[in-house]
């Protein structure tokens, strides 16, 4: 059997890499991937912790972020298309117009 | 076991992987190698290539393709584990999936009627 | 310390695993073989012509001269590809329909010289979420193929197919859910244990026909094979490939044409279960596959292409809400069984 | 779960259900609405969320939890619930003119709202994560559109789509933290998560998971260090759209807040330390910053920061006057900003866009009434007796003194007197300066209505208190 | 009791206000306003008539139920030492309504309504005895008062309303947290007068003296906390500058003898000669100040804080003489300052110049004026017959009795204070005639008669016959002085 704790350092690594993602890259796309990572992180977890309590809640729970983060995709990604219509890039530097 | 179902996953993509690189290098071994500026063009029915090919890329009706894509794949999702234990769950299982393919219903009605299928505007 | 007989037994089952691995890489590699051959023989015969007839007995080896061919070809990347993808791109289009077969049965178990050997690799209990999920990798070829090669024919066909196989993989998902209502399992086995006495066709009329729709779709064959459409796309995606890496764009074709077959035949035809007649289980399987590969080849020559908005509204706005009324009322209909 | 179970379910969410249905309804009979028609959605909108409120009243009296304890309609529920149906509704009525002028009258602009409004709901009747987790998201979808909803308005994508990416990445932060609670409980339903670790010493990991989840729910409500969307997203978004966000999710996400502090597990933690100081610096952060902006609704962005910061001075307080207080304070708000937003909508009209600060210089002159308008609002945003505001703070103030917290209750103040600073100086451009232009206000009858009606709240709840605190309390306790 | 007398006079300019918005010409405007001030101010006669001047108890009380949950109730009264101020407060409302009758010439609407807003609640605060109640009047004040400066006042008006508002904001807040802390250790009430009975540990009175004691300084103002003021009366309409100086300035002296002296006794005679000194500092440092402005209003500014100054130090003399003497001569400084702005507002009015240097020769060109304006300088400069004497004569006595360097001080003050109001008149009045050689001076007409008259009454009613005052002040300063002392003194 995988030890628990295999799947929460699989799941704090992918946080990691998740956020630092969201944080470093510059690209609208990539953004969007690293958060896709840091969701998927928790579901390891859930999925992970409802197996060890041998509990479906955990799974559940995993189906509902995936779900939901599905439909945020869709708007992240509908949003985009309007901004890129308005100006063509994906640089989100390039994309702030408002400071203060 | 898990493991036993999913080993041999592993084992065919081993395989398929193993042999596509087999491939690949047999015929790297066989094949002529000329490249010239003009063979490396991309392909236009013989003209030269005009314009950005990335220009395509953004054409809205594949994304509100890809958008609805999504909202119906994780309903599917949903459906199937529901399907496996039907029988079990009965009446409340069957009016609560109801309601969520209704909602679903909802939303793919909006989205015709809002002619977000029709490809051609 | 009976620790080693343990282990020679996992040595052993892992030994078998790998040689039916093998064995289907082989089968299916060399499948396609024969249906280009059939293929052509088939359309030549419908228009009166002889097809193949040069290399070997009525064209016999036309398929391994077309195959030398490829594999001795020059392989050419274009100048502003994106060439790590573009590599990529073949191999991702190939594997993902190998790898669906490893959770096909072809039948429960033959004995060979007294060992019960099972006719298939592995027994999932989601083994038909795992169909769809891997056929969906499927799409990341095609679209990597496409972008890489930065060609507009190939940008707009990697878009095409993308769309067209995403928009067609929803109804083929719903109409499967009717068919795991009756099963009440996403086995394969167990579904095609479920029609032992009725086949599924006879319960789900429309989830065959939706799915046996969405299937040629998702196999880019007529009438659906818009993505490659010559006349207005060059070859779609694929324009920039050349030589062994448009070879496994082909094999891969064929494959998921045989999968789809035999997904229908699992799902719908009662799989390895025979009527009247009776024969090997097995042989059953095969033949109802063989038909349906025919079926497949027949349409080609038969219908003409679908225009693209065609496309896409037979799929969302036919087989979409056909298959989510098949889900309601089997649900009803199951409901109105089970009740006293 | 038996069929009677459901049924009762479906009763104790019957406000919901029916706002889902009403939101649905109209998201297909709104592609049948001919122009010049749109006043059909604003009223059958109004009428949705009337219908709403009338079920919640209907249901109002007795404790009903529902869907195997990840729901509950109870009064404390209810207060929120009532919150949310006086921002959803004022939205409706400041709608109407504001989207002609910007061209967004669509029925999926009403439909958004109503789903946000279904969200919010759920989300002050969660009793589970996933609930508060399912509401949440039902808010903040819609809210991302709506953000983005100006589509030719570069100003409004760029809004949304940094709210999108900021607001996942804190789901994701919220979501771990869940997914910790859930691996440390082996549950996820908050009566249950007490329950299972009642007895022994708190557990470090407990805590850091407490800390992930507040910092998601931080984001929601725009506090620090969560806060950075909230200035960009107000200034970007359509103005009414900015005027419900500040008032309905913010009070939405402080319900989850609250629900989550009311349970024992993380009452009995020290995580009220890491809270006091998310409320002093949200608050600091709020009051200097807001001092420096030139665009009114970025002031208000940063106003609604720092009042942010004095809520969660009452969830620091705790305790039954401590949940009271944000909850008065969060009606009182609502009062408040939506006015101040309702004048900033109005102003919107033909090419004066209401958006600077100077665009008001002088309006004192040739709208007096607006302009007094405004000056209660700003004034009732600082706090200032006789109006509301000033009882909100009192309130908080009174819990957190209670409790002991007198520094924090005189670190509150201090920077509420800075937060002063803003508000009296939109006063002064108003009153003190020459105008330098006709002002075109739209004043619609509607707009005149929520005027009247904010400006009641405002001048009322100040005057008379006491009927509103009874409430607060009262429902406070219904928990 | 059936009249609730005091909601009357509260709530008379409060109604007023609400009447005149919606009144269209400036005149009936100006008529209707005049009419309610004095309406109140005849109302508070009518009080002054009926008080008992034998009791330190609060009278004309009246309680009502407002926010039961936090016990806190609409409860009015008031004893001797708040019924002066309630007095003043009217009497110099009439006063501001004709100050302004013409020096308000745009808005006059607004300004009226502010003006009559600012006098109820500056009148709620006289009155109130909830804690709740007062500091919902005394924040209140801010906004109409906030308005006067800022719309009506002059070229720095914006400045200055923004340094008074913040300034005295910041003060308030910490009361209010004091308030509630006093509420949780004072046995969960805001009855003044429950609270008063409380006793308090040191260390809370220590604090709450500090939190209080920040609010009142500012509106005294004290000399650390001073600066808002010169700004704040130099910009100031007149009718803003007489309330400011005639009552505003009032509220926070009224603080330390309401809240500060009797809830917190210990610590108010443990921090007293704190606040003797700060007293005299400020005695001191506003009349150098004072000394060296060529600005009239600047001038009178600067010799109020001075004079604030007497006040403070009379209140934390601790003694008899000094709490009488300070609460006496903070409404002598309410008159006689207030008349000093109005004077001062009179003459900018005809030359549109505050500076010193501008003017001279005044005596030929307005005789009246000169003349009332001698009488008004007398009377800040606290010479025998005027009213300032008596209050200042007991102040010194206090403050020589609590502490001698102190007391030394504040005679010092007094000397300044000499120099610069007769330096003062003597540039303006005598000397060579340059006002009316450059501007055309007319001498004052009726109505600012009137509105100096009603002033010079009480210049000359108190310098000369100080008794009825005394009286009214007398029984509640015996007692406040016993509770400060922690004696119970009888009723």
């Amino acid at each position: 059997m995988v030890p628990l704790w295999w799947y929460i350092v699989l799941g704090v690594v992918l946080f990691v890499i998740g956020a630092a993602g969201v944080l470093i890259r510059r690209n609208i796309l990539v953004v969007l991937m690293s958060l896709e990572l840091l969701l998927n992180s928790v579901n390891i977890n859930f999925i992970a912790f409802g197996h060890y309590y041998d509990d479906f809640r955990g799974q559940i729970f995993a189906i509902f972020v995936i779900a939901i983060t599905a439909a945020e995709v869709a708007v992240a990604l509908g949003i985009l298309v309007a901004l890129v219509r308005n100006k063509s890039t994906l640089k989100v530097d390039d994309v702030t117009m408002m400071k203060g | 076991m898990t493991a036993m179902e999913f080993l041999p996953v592993l084992v065919m993509v081993a395989g398929v992987v193993l042999v596509a690189g087999a491939t690949l290098f047999v015929s790297s071994l066989l094949r002529p190698s000329n490249p010239y500026p003009e063979k490396n063009m991309p392909y236009e029915c013989g003209m030269d290539a005009a314009g950005e090919a990335a220009a395509g890329r953004f054409r809205v009706p594949f994304f509100i393709l890809a958008i609805l894509l999504v909202v119906f794949d994780v309903e599917t999702m949903f459906l199937f584990p529901w399907a496996v234990v039907l029988k079990d769950i009965g009446l409340v299982g069957y009016v609560e999936m109801f309601v969520f393919i209704l909602l679903l219903l909802v939303g793919f009605a909006y989205a015709w009627l809002k002619g977000a299928l029709e490809w051609e505007q | 310390m009976n620790k080693w007989p343990r282990i020679m037994e996992l040595i052993v089952a892992f030994g078998l695993i790998v040689f039916k691995v093998a064995l289907l890489i082989a089968i299916l590699l060399l499948l396609p073989l024969p249906l280009t051959w059939l293929e052509r023989k088939i359309a030549g015969h419908m228009q009166q012509r002889m097809g193949p007839m040069r290399v070997g007995w009525h064209g016999l080896l036309q398929p391994v001269a077309d195959g030398i061919k490829l594999l001795t070809k020059e392989d050419h990347i274009p100048a502003e590809a994106d060439r790590f993808l573009f590599k990529l791109a073949p191999i991702l289009a190939l594997a993902p329909p190998f790898v669906v077969f490893v959770a096909i049965p072809f039948g429960e178990t033959i004995s060979v010289r007294g060992t019960e050997i099972t006719l298939y690799l592995s027994n999932m209990n989601v083994a038909l979420l795992f169909v769809f999920a891997v056929i969906g990798i499927e799409v990341f070829g095609v679209i990597f193929g496409g972008w890489a090669a930065n060609s507009k024919y190939a940008v707009l066909g990697s878009l095409r197919t993308c769309a067209q196989m995403i928009s067609y993989e929803i109804p083929m998902g719903f109409a499967v859910i009717g068919v795991v209502m009756l099963a009440q399992s996403m086995s394969l086995l167990d579904i095609v244990r479920a029609q032992t006495d009725v086949w599924n066709i006879v319960y789900q009329p429309v989830g065959f026909f939706v799915f046996f729709v969405a299937g040629l779709a998702e196999a880019q064959r007529i009438p659906f094979d818009l993505a490659e459409a010559e006349g207005d796309l060059g070859a779609g995606f694929h324009t920039e490939y050349s030589g062994i890496r448009f070879a496994f764009f082909m094999v891969s074709e064929y494959v998921i044409v045989l999968l789809v077959s035999v997904l229908l035949v699992i799902l719908f035809f009662g799989g390895w279960n025979g009527i009247l007649v009776p024969m090997p289980p097995l042989l059953w399987f095969l033949l109802k596959v063989a038909f349906f590969v025919y079926l497949f080849i027949w349409f080609r020559f038969t219908f003409p292409r679908y225009r693209y908005d065609q496309l896409m509204a037979i799929g969302w706005k036919v087989l979409l809400p056909l298959s989510m009324a098949n889900i309601i009322i089997t649900g009803v209909l199951l409901g109105a069984a089970a009740a006293p | 779960m038996t069929a009677a179970a459901l049924l009762q379910s479906v009763l104790a969410s019957l406000p919901e259900i029916v706002v889902v249905t009403g939101a649905c309804t109209l998201l297909i009979l709104g592609q049948f609405v001919q122009k010049r028609q749109e006043h059909f959605l604003v009223w059958a909108s109004v009428a949705i969320v009337l219908i709403a409120a009338l079920a919640t009243l209907m249901l109002a009296g007795e404790v009903r939890p529902a869907y195997t304890g990840m729901f509950v309609a109870d009064r404390f529920a209810v207060f929120f619930k009532f919150v949310f149906y006086l921002a959803t509704v004022l939205t409706f009525l400041l709608s109407r003119k504001y989207a002609d002028i910007e061209g967004i009258g669509s029925s999926e602009y009403y439909v958004l709202l109503l789903f946000a409004l279904s969200g919010m709901m759920i989300m002050a009747s969660a009793t589970d994560l996933m609930s508060i987790y399912v509401g949440l998201e039902l808010v903040v979808l819609c809210t991302y559109v709506l953000t983005g909803f100006l589509r030719r308005e570069r100003r409004s994508n760029e809004a949304a789509l940094k709210y999108v990416i900021l607001g996942a990445v804190s789901t994701g932060i919220f979501l771990y933290g869940v997914s910790l609670v859930y691996g440390l409980t082996g549950t996820t339903q908050l009566d249950a998560m007490a329950a299972a670790v009642t007895g022994g010493p708190l557990d470090p990991g407990l805590l850091l998971a407490v800390v992930f989840i507040v910092a998601g729910l931080v984001f929601k409500v725009g506090a620090v260090p969560f806060h950075m969307w909230v200035p960009d997203v107000y200034e970007g978004a359509p103005t009414t759209i900015t005027a419900f966000m500040s008032v309905g999710p913010k009070a939405a996400g402080f319900a989850v807040i609250l629900r989550v502090f009311l349970n024992p597990l993380v009452a009995a933690s020290d995580v009220w330390i890491i809270v006091a100081v998310i409320a002093v610096v949200t608050m600091a952060l709020g009051s200097f910053v807001a001092l420096v902006q030139d665009n009114f609704k970025r002031l208000l962005a940063y106003s609604s920061i720092a009042h942010a910061g004095f809520a969660i001075f009452g969830v620091v307080a705790g305790g039954a006057d401590g949940i009271a207080s944000v909850m008065l304070y969060l009606l009182i708000y609502s009062f408040m900003n939506l006015g101040i937003f309702g004048i900033v909508t109005m102003m919107r009209n033909g090419d004066f866009s209401g958006e600077v600060i100077e665009d008001y210089a002088g309006l004192a002159k040739q709208h007096p009434g607006l302009a007094l308008l405004m000056l209660l609002y700003l004034f009732s945003l600082a706090g200032i007796p006789p109006t509301a505001g000033f009882f909100a703070k009192f309130y908080v103030l009174a819990a957190l003194v209670e409790r002991g917290f007198v520094m924090l209750a005189v670190i509150a103040v201090l920077l509420s007197a800075v937060a002063a600073y803003f508000y009296i100086r939109i006063v002064m451009v108003i009153y003190m300066r020459e105008p330098e232009r006709t002002f075109d206000p739209a004043l619609t009858p509607l707009v005149r209505a929520t005027l009247a009606f904010t400006a009641a709240g405002t001048i009322g709840i100040g005057l008379f208190p006491s009927w509103f605190l009874r409430l607060a309390q009262h429902s406070a306790f219904g928990g | 009791m059936g009249l609730p007398l005091l909601s009357l006079i509260v709530f008379t300019p409060a109604a007023g206000a609400a009447v005149l918005m919606f009144l269209r010409s400036d005149a009936a405007v100006r008529w209707v306003a005049l009419g309610v001030t004095v309406l109140d101010l005849a109302l508070c006669i009518a009080m002054l008539a009926g008080f008992d001047t034998t009791t330190h108890a609060m009278q004309f009380t009246e309680t009502r139920q407002w926010v039961p949950a936090f016990g806190i109730n609409y409860a009015l009264g008031i004893d001797g030492i708040s019924a002066l101020f309630v007095f003043l407060t009217a009497l110099l409302g009439s006063t501001c309504v004709l100050a302004s009758w013409v020096a308000i010439d745009r808005k006059v609407k607004e300004f009226m309504v502010s003006l009559l807003a600012m006098e109820a609640l500056m009148l709620g605060v006289f009155c109130a005895l909830d804690l709740f109640l007062f500091y919902v009047f005394w924040e209140a004040m801010l906004i109409p008062m906030y308005l006067i400066i800022g719309v009506w006042g002059g070229d720095g008006r914006v400045y200055a309303a923004f340094k008074f508002f913040l300034y005295t904001l910041a003060g308030s807040v910490l009361f209010l947290v004091g308030i509630i802390v006093l509420y949780f250790n004072g046995g969960e009430t805001f009855d003044i007068l429950a609270l008063t009975a409380q006793d308090l540990p040191f260390g809370v009175q220590s604090w709450l003296f500090f939190a209080f004691l920040v609010a009142f300084a500012v509106k005294v103002p004290m000399v650390p906390v001073h600066t808002w003021l010169p700004h704040a009366h130099v910009q100031a309409p007149t009718a803003g500058s007489i309330i400011l100086a005639g009552v505003l300035l009032k509220m926070g002296a009224y603080g330390f003898l309401r809240f500060s002296l009797p809830m917190l006794p210990d610590a108010s005679v443990y921090f007293s000669t704190l606040m003797l000194s700060l007293s005299a500092l400020a005695i001191v440092y506003g009349g150098l100040l004072a000394l060296a402005q060529d600005d009239l209003k600047k001038l009178v500014a600067y010799s109020s804080i001075s004079h604030m100054g007497f006040v403070t130090m009379g209140l934390f003399a601790l003694n008899l003489r000094g709490l009488e003497g300070g609460i006496l001569q903070m409404f002598n400084h309410g008159v006689t300052t207030g008349a000093l702005f109005l004077f001062v507002g009179l003459i900018y009015e005809r030359t549109h110049t505050r500076s010193i240097a501008d003017y001279g020769g005044m005596m030929k060109a307005a005789p009246v004026y000169t003349a009332f304006l001698a009488l008004f300088i007398l009377s800040s400069m606290a010479l025998p017959g005027t009213n300032s004497f008596v209050g200042e004569l007991l102040v010194l006595s206090g403050g020589f009795s609590a502490n001698l360097a102190v007391g030394a001080a504040a005679v010092l003050g007094a000397l300044l204070g000499a120099a610069y109001l007769l330096g003062m008149y003597g540039k303006v009045a005598l000397g060579p005639a340059s006002v009316s050689a450059r501007f055309k001076i007319r001498d004052v007409n009726a109505r600012e008669i009137a509105a100096i008259l009603s002033l010079t009454v009480f210049v000359l009613w108190v310098g000369l016959y100080p008794k009825p005052f005394l009286n009214i002040i007398d029984a509640s300063a015996k007692h406040l002085l016993a509770q400060v002392h922690g004696e119970e003194s009888g009723p």
